[in-house]
């Protein structure tokens, strides 16, 4: 397959072919290596033969293993994708196969082709403009006046994330104090089980166990009933209640447990 | 100052002593310099953004031109005398073609997260490449993605916009061609929802350069 | 710009050209510029004492005006003019170290109070520093902590995120994107050493940090 191609490029392309390969490290990804193989074509982007291109790519791909070029993974990912798209594109639509078509993954392709062409031409472009101090100029002479009337302080957004990032790579990851504010921890919920537990007789959904003021705070809540929850737990193990769900998501019920069963 | 300020209580100055003190302002700021701060600077019951209109027309034409960087002024030497200021040029350092690639993306495409630039590009985005356009104060972290990840996007900054001598960002050359053309649309692969980009073009649209769109917060999970 | 130079040698600009020139040459450059120094800038044949007369009379009575310092000529402001420059006579200062680290804090934690400031930065957070913050009015006095003691917190303001350019406090990059953006050391914790994976180490983090930004909806139990 790849001989093939081979006989059918002219010296020129060949010479090309061999360029592409040396320049590998040259490549910013498999998506510029594709858009440069598919200027090969000669043809508006818009009417690439992405079938053409696939092949292309696996034997460069091919030649590069060849000649011993380690090649990025994201080189190969490409490789295996483009294999996969050229035998979507060659064989007959299989009406039981999932998914997009071949056409419809080529065309995305050829997208993504057209859309990175089109950024790089932008850029061209806007490098291209009369710039700032290569072509326009901006004021030499500021007014500096020596009467100084404020001082006026200035921070940007980097000066606040750089300091907050020294700050919190000095104490890596300390929780903070004021987690604590919302967090009802297991000790706290055992000790108050343990104080109304003696009163249930009766299946209790656990939520009524929450203690006031914990129940409107999302966080606070969250936190008292994973707490609550903790500690029936450990109730349980110890043979003080007993704990019962219908089904997933239901109400989780609790009880004390009778001592003769 | 406070003769003249008390004095304006009564009567702005004359339009074209307004213009005199347009120029003054101008002249002597390298950087833009917004209307506000002019109309903080000038007597009371002055008009500048009148007074600034005018003093650009005056300089149609001449060494110098005012020009319009988003709401503020300027005033910067006509670009082709560029040749008579090798003295005054700036060595930039040589920017990366990947830096100018996602230059362009976040340009055009903005505000763009950093797995939209990497989508474009089909290659991973270089922590280097990111932080040399922030130091250049080409690109600002702009508002953050309403979708799962919140990732925070990337926009251009007025010392783009007056580097690349441009009023605003949809000045930027063939963006309207591009945008015809469907390029700048976030079209996801085929069958794949592998990036977290729900957004559907109407929204993408609006976004483009739209940086008064009120996002939604999030609700509370409870 | 050889191609100027040759053709000058048989024709100078004509004189409005060369006035355009000399405009542009005093309005760039940051001192007084000789017509030797002129003349050496500009096409072979053009008069820059001509030229720089005509500017100095066009520029009469206008809010600059093209001076004479000796043997060189630069561009000033009008001499009835400075008041207006009153505003741009402040003195911009880095804001310390100090007040920045107590500012993010502020910013990442709030509602904060002095002691967890302090317990954050791991050093006393002296009067100053709050008092400088609270004049800038980035910081403001929030509710009181119902803690003993019932200490006062600090939020940021309005005018802190307008000066920052955000929308409100939770736009603030987290700390996946510090790290993403090279503003934090990829120094793996000491605590989270243990943890197998990096990117599980990062999510804590993130969470962390998430949980620390008061967010009404869904942060780590522990």
């Amino acid at each position: 397959m790849q001989e093939e191609l081979f006989d059918h490029q002219s010296v020129a392309e060949r010479v090309q072919a061999e360029t592409l390969i040396v320049d590998v490290d040259g490549f910013e990804g498999p998506l510029d290596l594709l858009l440069s193989l598919s200027r090969t074509q000669k043809v508006d982007l818009r009417k690439i033969s992405v079938l053409d291109l696939a092949v292309q790519y696996l034997n460069f791909i091919e030649k590069a293993r060849e000649l011993r070029i380690e090649l990025a993974a994201d080189y190969l990912v490409m490789a295996a994708w483009l294999a996969f798209l050229k035998s979507r594109l060659l064989l007959p639509p299989d009406p039981t196969m999932a998914g997009p078509t071949g056409d419809e993954l080529a065309a995305h392709l050829a997208f993504q082709l057209e859309r990175l062409q089109a950024m790089r031409d932008a850029a061209a472009k806007l490098m291209a403009r009369d710039r700032l101090g290569r072509d326009r100029f901006v004021r030499g002479v500021t007014e500096d006046v020596t009467r100084r009337k404020t001082v006026h302080y200035t921070a940007n957004l980097l000066d606040l994330m750089q300091g907050y990032a020294r700050i919190r790579t000095r104490d890596d990851f300390r929780p903070f104090v004021m987690d604590r504010d919302s967090v009802f921890t297991m000790e706290q919920a055992l000790q108050r089980m343990r104080g109304l537990i003696g009163f249930s007789g009766h299946w209790t959904d656990i939520v009524s166990y929450l203690p006031d003021g914990w129940t409107d705070d999302p966080k606070k809540r969250r936190s008292a009933t994973a707490s609550t929850f903790a500690a029936s737990l450990e109730l349980a193990k110890e043979g003080k209640i007993v704990i019962r769900q219908d089904e997933i998501f239901s109400p989780i019920q609790i009880k004390r447990a009778d001592r003769d069963g | 100052m406070d003769d003249t300020q008390e004095e304006s209580l009564f009567e702005a100055p004359p339009i074209a002593e307004q213009e005199r003190m347009v120029e003054a302002i101008l002249f002597a700021s390298a950087e833009p310099v917004s209307l506000r701060e002019m109309a903080g600077r000038m007597p009371h019951g002055c008009e500048p953004l009148i007074a600034v209109k005018n003093i650009q027309k005056r300089y149609e034409g001449r060494g110098v031109s005012v020009v319009k960087v988003q709401d503020a002024w300027t005033i910067r030497t006509a670009p082709d005398l560029g040749f008579l200021m090798q003295r005054e040029t700036v060595e930039t350092r040589k920017l990366s073609r990947a830096a100018i690639e996602t230059l362009a993306i976040v340009a055009y495409h903005q505000p763009v997260s950093r797995a939209e630039i990497e989508e474009i590009r089909g290659v991973a985005v270089s922590r280097g490449t990111v932080d040399q356009l922030l130091e250049l104060d080409w690109i600002k972290i702009g508002r953050r993605r309403q979708t799962p990840g919140r990732p925070v996007t990337f926009v251009v900054t007025e010392c783009f916009l007056d580097h690349f001598g441009l009023e605003n960002a949809r000045d930027l050359p063939g963006l309207k061609e591009l945008r015809a053309a469907g390029l700048l649309e976030n079209r996801p692969a085929p069958g794949a929802e592998a990036l977290p980009e729900p957004q559907t073009d109407a929204e993408l649209q609006e976004n483009l350069f739209d940086d008064a769109i009120e996002e939604p917060e999030d609700g509370p999970l409870y």
